[in-house]
């Protein structure tokens, strides 16, 4: 068991990139949202942003995106999060282009953080550049490097976010030896390409984004599952939940916490609220009085 | 007609349209007529993609069509498409106006009587307050007229009244709509929620995803493309950032009346 | 152009290990399947049971499978192709443990077949054994020593079929410079898990297997894509195909052929044969007299 | 209830039956019964997955239940299940029986009584045929002589005629329904088809995906998961390996009267 803990109850948390802002999550608390806490979007070193529309595609069966990290100027942030009105703790995201970077933003928010995540997975890219997953996650080393930069930098619970298109038992070994005290499965897989038949043209920026939704749960089901075989660590879940039997599955598999993001899609306030609501009643259910630490990693059956 | 796709159905992404029509309204005005109706409120708009240009939300004016005001390169680009162009849309999106029994006031500004034009076709005999700084802004006036009365202010007198469209307030009303620039609407806003007059708002927001997930289009924490665009004045009292600031591309803020406004 | 081509008309085939067998084939052409020809299940060099039940596993969203590779011995499919009274070409699959595993079944089977398709990514099991993905996929070195083993033993076209789960871009090249005349794309996806909250317990032998169906098809999309702009060589489409437009987004992206597998689950044979030519009927009218060879990559605008 | 999850909605994979009741119809077969009614028709199954052990097709012989020959390792683990054990299944799959207004015969050997019994409650008085090696082959014989006529044979004469159900052949009918072992029901086939008889005859194959998908119960092609496991007199003619052969786990051939036959 690791000593940092992330003491999120419900254990259900907004993935990063959905919502996003603090005001976004005082809305949600105060309409009596059913999660544990928030994850802001990801906060990267300087304002950014991201690509031109159209950033989503919905291929009727999961989500591409290519957002590419749009983030407001960091003083912002630091003005938003000293003037939010929020009672349930914030999982602070963060991505950079350098261990320096991820470090100076720890440094920045650490007051504001209830624990880092860090972005080594993002496939999305602005044009030209080299996405996170490619500089970071395809590499054990770099992986390493940032979250050793991170945990010189805070004592708060630092999350490796891992991607489930490359070696991530490599990179989620490489980030449990330099500190990290999570492991967050999963980022969005692919990427996929979109093209519009109408117009006989691909539709996202640069072709591809990142696919989320019901197509990445079996597979990051499959991570969380041979993680928690293979580390330590707790696990976030992050993938394609859309009811209840989703976060069961993968409190089966192994994960403490599961997020939920590409589920909200369409969803007004008030739906988002009742659908929170819906899922953690359903785990309630299944659970029939015995506590969520009994069914963590129970799937797991030898 | 070839079979259509199951994993489409009921959740199709693009709809493709052609143009019909684009029709100048005023120098800096035109709208752009599909050979597709949309089933929608008034207030509901379209994401309209333009390859390699981009992608951005407009209201529509009429059942088939749009109408747009050329004011930065995306809405230039939109509004001098030619008839028969092929364009992908999706919509119609967000939440509209709700059924108003009664006596209703239109309050347009600028691009707002776009969706006020299919507010008017939706309402019983409207009373209707537009706004602009000079008459080439005021837009649709016959149509306006053929549903209800019509008052005009502008700023330089050029037709209607001269002044603002608040001193023609407060007109009694059971609902008044308002669409335009934010500062008209905050200061409408104040002056007619003192009678006892139901008012809905519709905000504009940049936006991303148009989907409710990214936040890109946040106004006090309401997400305007999925809550939004319209809004009692009973949600807005808790909007602070109405009237204020919204937030640009990468999130950062930026005062409501500044930039480039379309109004 | 390559010298080799797969005359398939119209250009639409079974996805190997989807009826698998001639027989099944030969029902369906007699039915009047609307497809231009037909892929063997993948052939291995002995005798083989596969997993056990349950080797399939519906997500709501795609399909997992582990069947891992059943195949009856050799010769009775020696003994099935003669006496096979087949119209349609047959594109024969095969899978091996070594280069000359490989290039003996071309031996065997050559008179047999229109062109052989590689299987160098099935991500499937049978427990103890590496998978043909971590064996062949991940190693680009290894599929160049399979492809050209496979061009020593035959002049037929070659098809190697890529893993959408490594890395494609240099499996395919070095798959091009071993004499490869067709890519495939693709195998099937991650491998991912499947959990059954009621008997908390895994599902699939093993716990994962490929996934298949709409979640494949944008990343599959993807890998058509950009491999249509790196390579000379034409592509298959295989992935979650369910209907003429993702078959027309395949062609788009630079497919000459596509496949159809998942899409046929839970048909029976008058209704196989009625989605195969609804989807090459509306591959036809949204042709609209256009020649084929015209939206062949058009989707590529630069 | 917890709200069913959207994903599952029409195609959930399992559903989760608990055991009430596990009855020995005789040394050899046992009855599971569920706490669920499947609405099906008889001939078709359900795939009944045992963790750990394996994942088989069993008809429905009962709307809440399944009866089970000990031949092997499967149906032995199944058959000892205790009542309260919870099970995951798949179905009910495939084509059954169809409607058969008219005089109806029922011909069933070995476990084809189990099919024949759900089918027994679906047609009006049907004149049942039953035959088996001995007297403890014969399955439901009350509830049969409940539905209509019963007659029987036994290889040993142990009870009702001694001799094969073939030499009861020819009654006249409208339509015949046959299950049970292959040898059997291809030589009835033929008695009977001479007569204006609609046979239908109920398969068996090893299955793999009970999905249509890997080919692997195919009989002559056609895949007995969904174009089966009942087929009619008409199909039959064309299935060459009907009587004849069938595949293996591998996909091997072997002859339909080989291997341990659960007849
Ligand atoms: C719900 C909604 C309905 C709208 N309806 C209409 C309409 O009916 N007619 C019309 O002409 N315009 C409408 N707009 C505004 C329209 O979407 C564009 O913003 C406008 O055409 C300017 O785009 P541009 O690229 O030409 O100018 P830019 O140079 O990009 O911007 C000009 C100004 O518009 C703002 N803006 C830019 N993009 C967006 C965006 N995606 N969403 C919101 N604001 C943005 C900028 O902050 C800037 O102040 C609507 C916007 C929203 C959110
Ligand atoms: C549509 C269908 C309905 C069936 N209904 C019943 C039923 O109501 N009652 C009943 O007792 N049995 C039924 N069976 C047979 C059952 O599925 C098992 O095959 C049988 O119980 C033997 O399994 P085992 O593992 O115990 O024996 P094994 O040792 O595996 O096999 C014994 C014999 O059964 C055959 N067999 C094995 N597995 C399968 C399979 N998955 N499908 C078909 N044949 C197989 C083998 O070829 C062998 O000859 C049905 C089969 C099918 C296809
Ligand atoms: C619109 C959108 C934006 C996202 N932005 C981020 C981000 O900024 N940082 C990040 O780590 N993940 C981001 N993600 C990935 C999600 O956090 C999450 O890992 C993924 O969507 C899987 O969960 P889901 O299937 O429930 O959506 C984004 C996903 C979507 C759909
Ligand atoms: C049940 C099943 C069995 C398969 N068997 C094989 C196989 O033997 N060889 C192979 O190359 N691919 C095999 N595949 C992968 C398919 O050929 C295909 O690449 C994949 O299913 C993607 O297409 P789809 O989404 O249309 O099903 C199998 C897929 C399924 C679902
Ligand atoms: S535009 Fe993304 S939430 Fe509204
Ligand atoms: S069992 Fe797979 S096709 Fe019938």
């Amino acid at each position: 068991m690791p000593t940092r803990l992330v003491e999120i109850h419900p254990p259900l948390v907004n993935a990063s990139g959905i919502f996003s802002y603090l005001d976004v999550f005082i809305r949600l608390e105060r309409e009596g949202v059913c999660l544990g806490g928030f994850v802001t979007k990801s906060i990267g070193p300087a304002e950014r942003s991201g690509n031109d529309n159209p950033v989503v595609f919905d291929t009727g069966y999961g989500l591409l995106n290519s957002l590419a990290l749009p983030t407001p100027p960091l003083e912002q942030w630091l003005a938003e999060f000293e003037g939010a009105d929020l009672e349930k703790p914030v999982i602070v995201s963060i991505f950079g282009f350098s261990a320096d970077d991820f470090a100076d933003l720890v440094n920045r928010l650490d007051r504001y953080a209830l624990a880092f995540e860090l972005n080594l997975s993002c496939p999305n890219v602005q044009p030209g550049e080299q996405s996170l997953m490619g500089m970071l996650a395809e590499s054990p080393d770099q992986v390493g490097q940032v979250v050793a930069a991170v945990r010189g930098a805070t004592d708060k619970p630092i999350i490796a976010k891992l991607s489930p298109n490359t070696d991530y038992l490599a990179t989620a070994q490489a980030a449990c030896q330099a500190g990290a005290d999570y492991l967050a499965c999963s980022n969005s897989l692919g990427p996929g390409l979109a093209i519009d038949p109408g117009l006989s043209c691909t539709v996202l920026p640069g072709g591809t984004g990142g696919l989320t939704g019901p197509p990445l749960k079996p597979i990051s089901l499959a991570m969380v599952y041979k993680l928690y075989d293979l580390l330590p660590l707790p696990i976030i879940a992050y993938g394609g939940v859309q009811c209840w039997q989703d976060a069961v599955d993968y409190f089966l598999a192994g994960a403490s916490i599961v997020g939920l993001g590409t589920c909200f899609a369409r969803k007004s306030t008030a739906e988002v609220v009742g659908l929170t609501w819906d899922i953690w009643r359903g785990v309630l259910e299944y659970l029939d009085g015995r506590s969520l630490s009994e069914i963590i990693g129970a799937g797991h059956v030898h | 007609m070839a079979v259509p796709c199951p994993r489409l159905s009921g959740r199709a992404m693009y709809t493709d349209v052609t143009v019909v029509e684009n029709r100048a309204e005023s120098e800096t005005v035109s709208s752009l007529f599909f050979d597709r109706r949309f089933k929608a409120r008034a207030g509901q708009f379209l994401m309209l993609w333009l390859p390699g240009v981009g992608e951005k939300p407009y209201s529509l004016s009429y059942a088939n069509g749009i109408t747009v005001k050329k004011v930065g390169p995306f809405s230039n680009a939109l509004a001098s498409v030619k008839s028969g162009t092929r364009l992908a849309v999706r919509g119609p999106l967000g939440k509209g106006f709700s059924q108003m029994p009664g006596r209703v006031l239109l309050i347009g500004g600028g691009c707002g009587m776009a969706p006020l034009r299919l507010l008017a076709q939706q309402v019983e005999e409207p009373l209707i307050l537009l706004g602009g700084k000079t008459a080439d802004d005021i837009l649709f006036l016959k149509e306006f007229q053929g549903r209800g009365e019509v008052k005009i202010t502008t700023e330089d007198g050029s037709t209607g009244k001269k002044g603002l469209i608040t001193e023609l307030l407060p007109e009694r009303a059971d609902y008044a709509a308002l669409c335009g620039p934010e500062p008209m609407m905050a200061a409408s806003l104040k002056l007619l929620s003192q009678e006892r007059t139901k008012v809905f708002v519709a905000l504009e927001r940049y936006m991303k995803c148009a989907m409710g997930l990214c936040g890109a289009c946040t106004c006090s924490g309401y997400r305007v493309c999925v809550d939004g665009p319209v809004f009692s004045a009973a949600t807005l009292i808790d909007m602070r950032d109405f009237g204020w600031r919204r937030r640009a591309k990468s999130g950062r803020f930026e005062p409501v009346s500044g930039g480039v406004s379309c109004f």
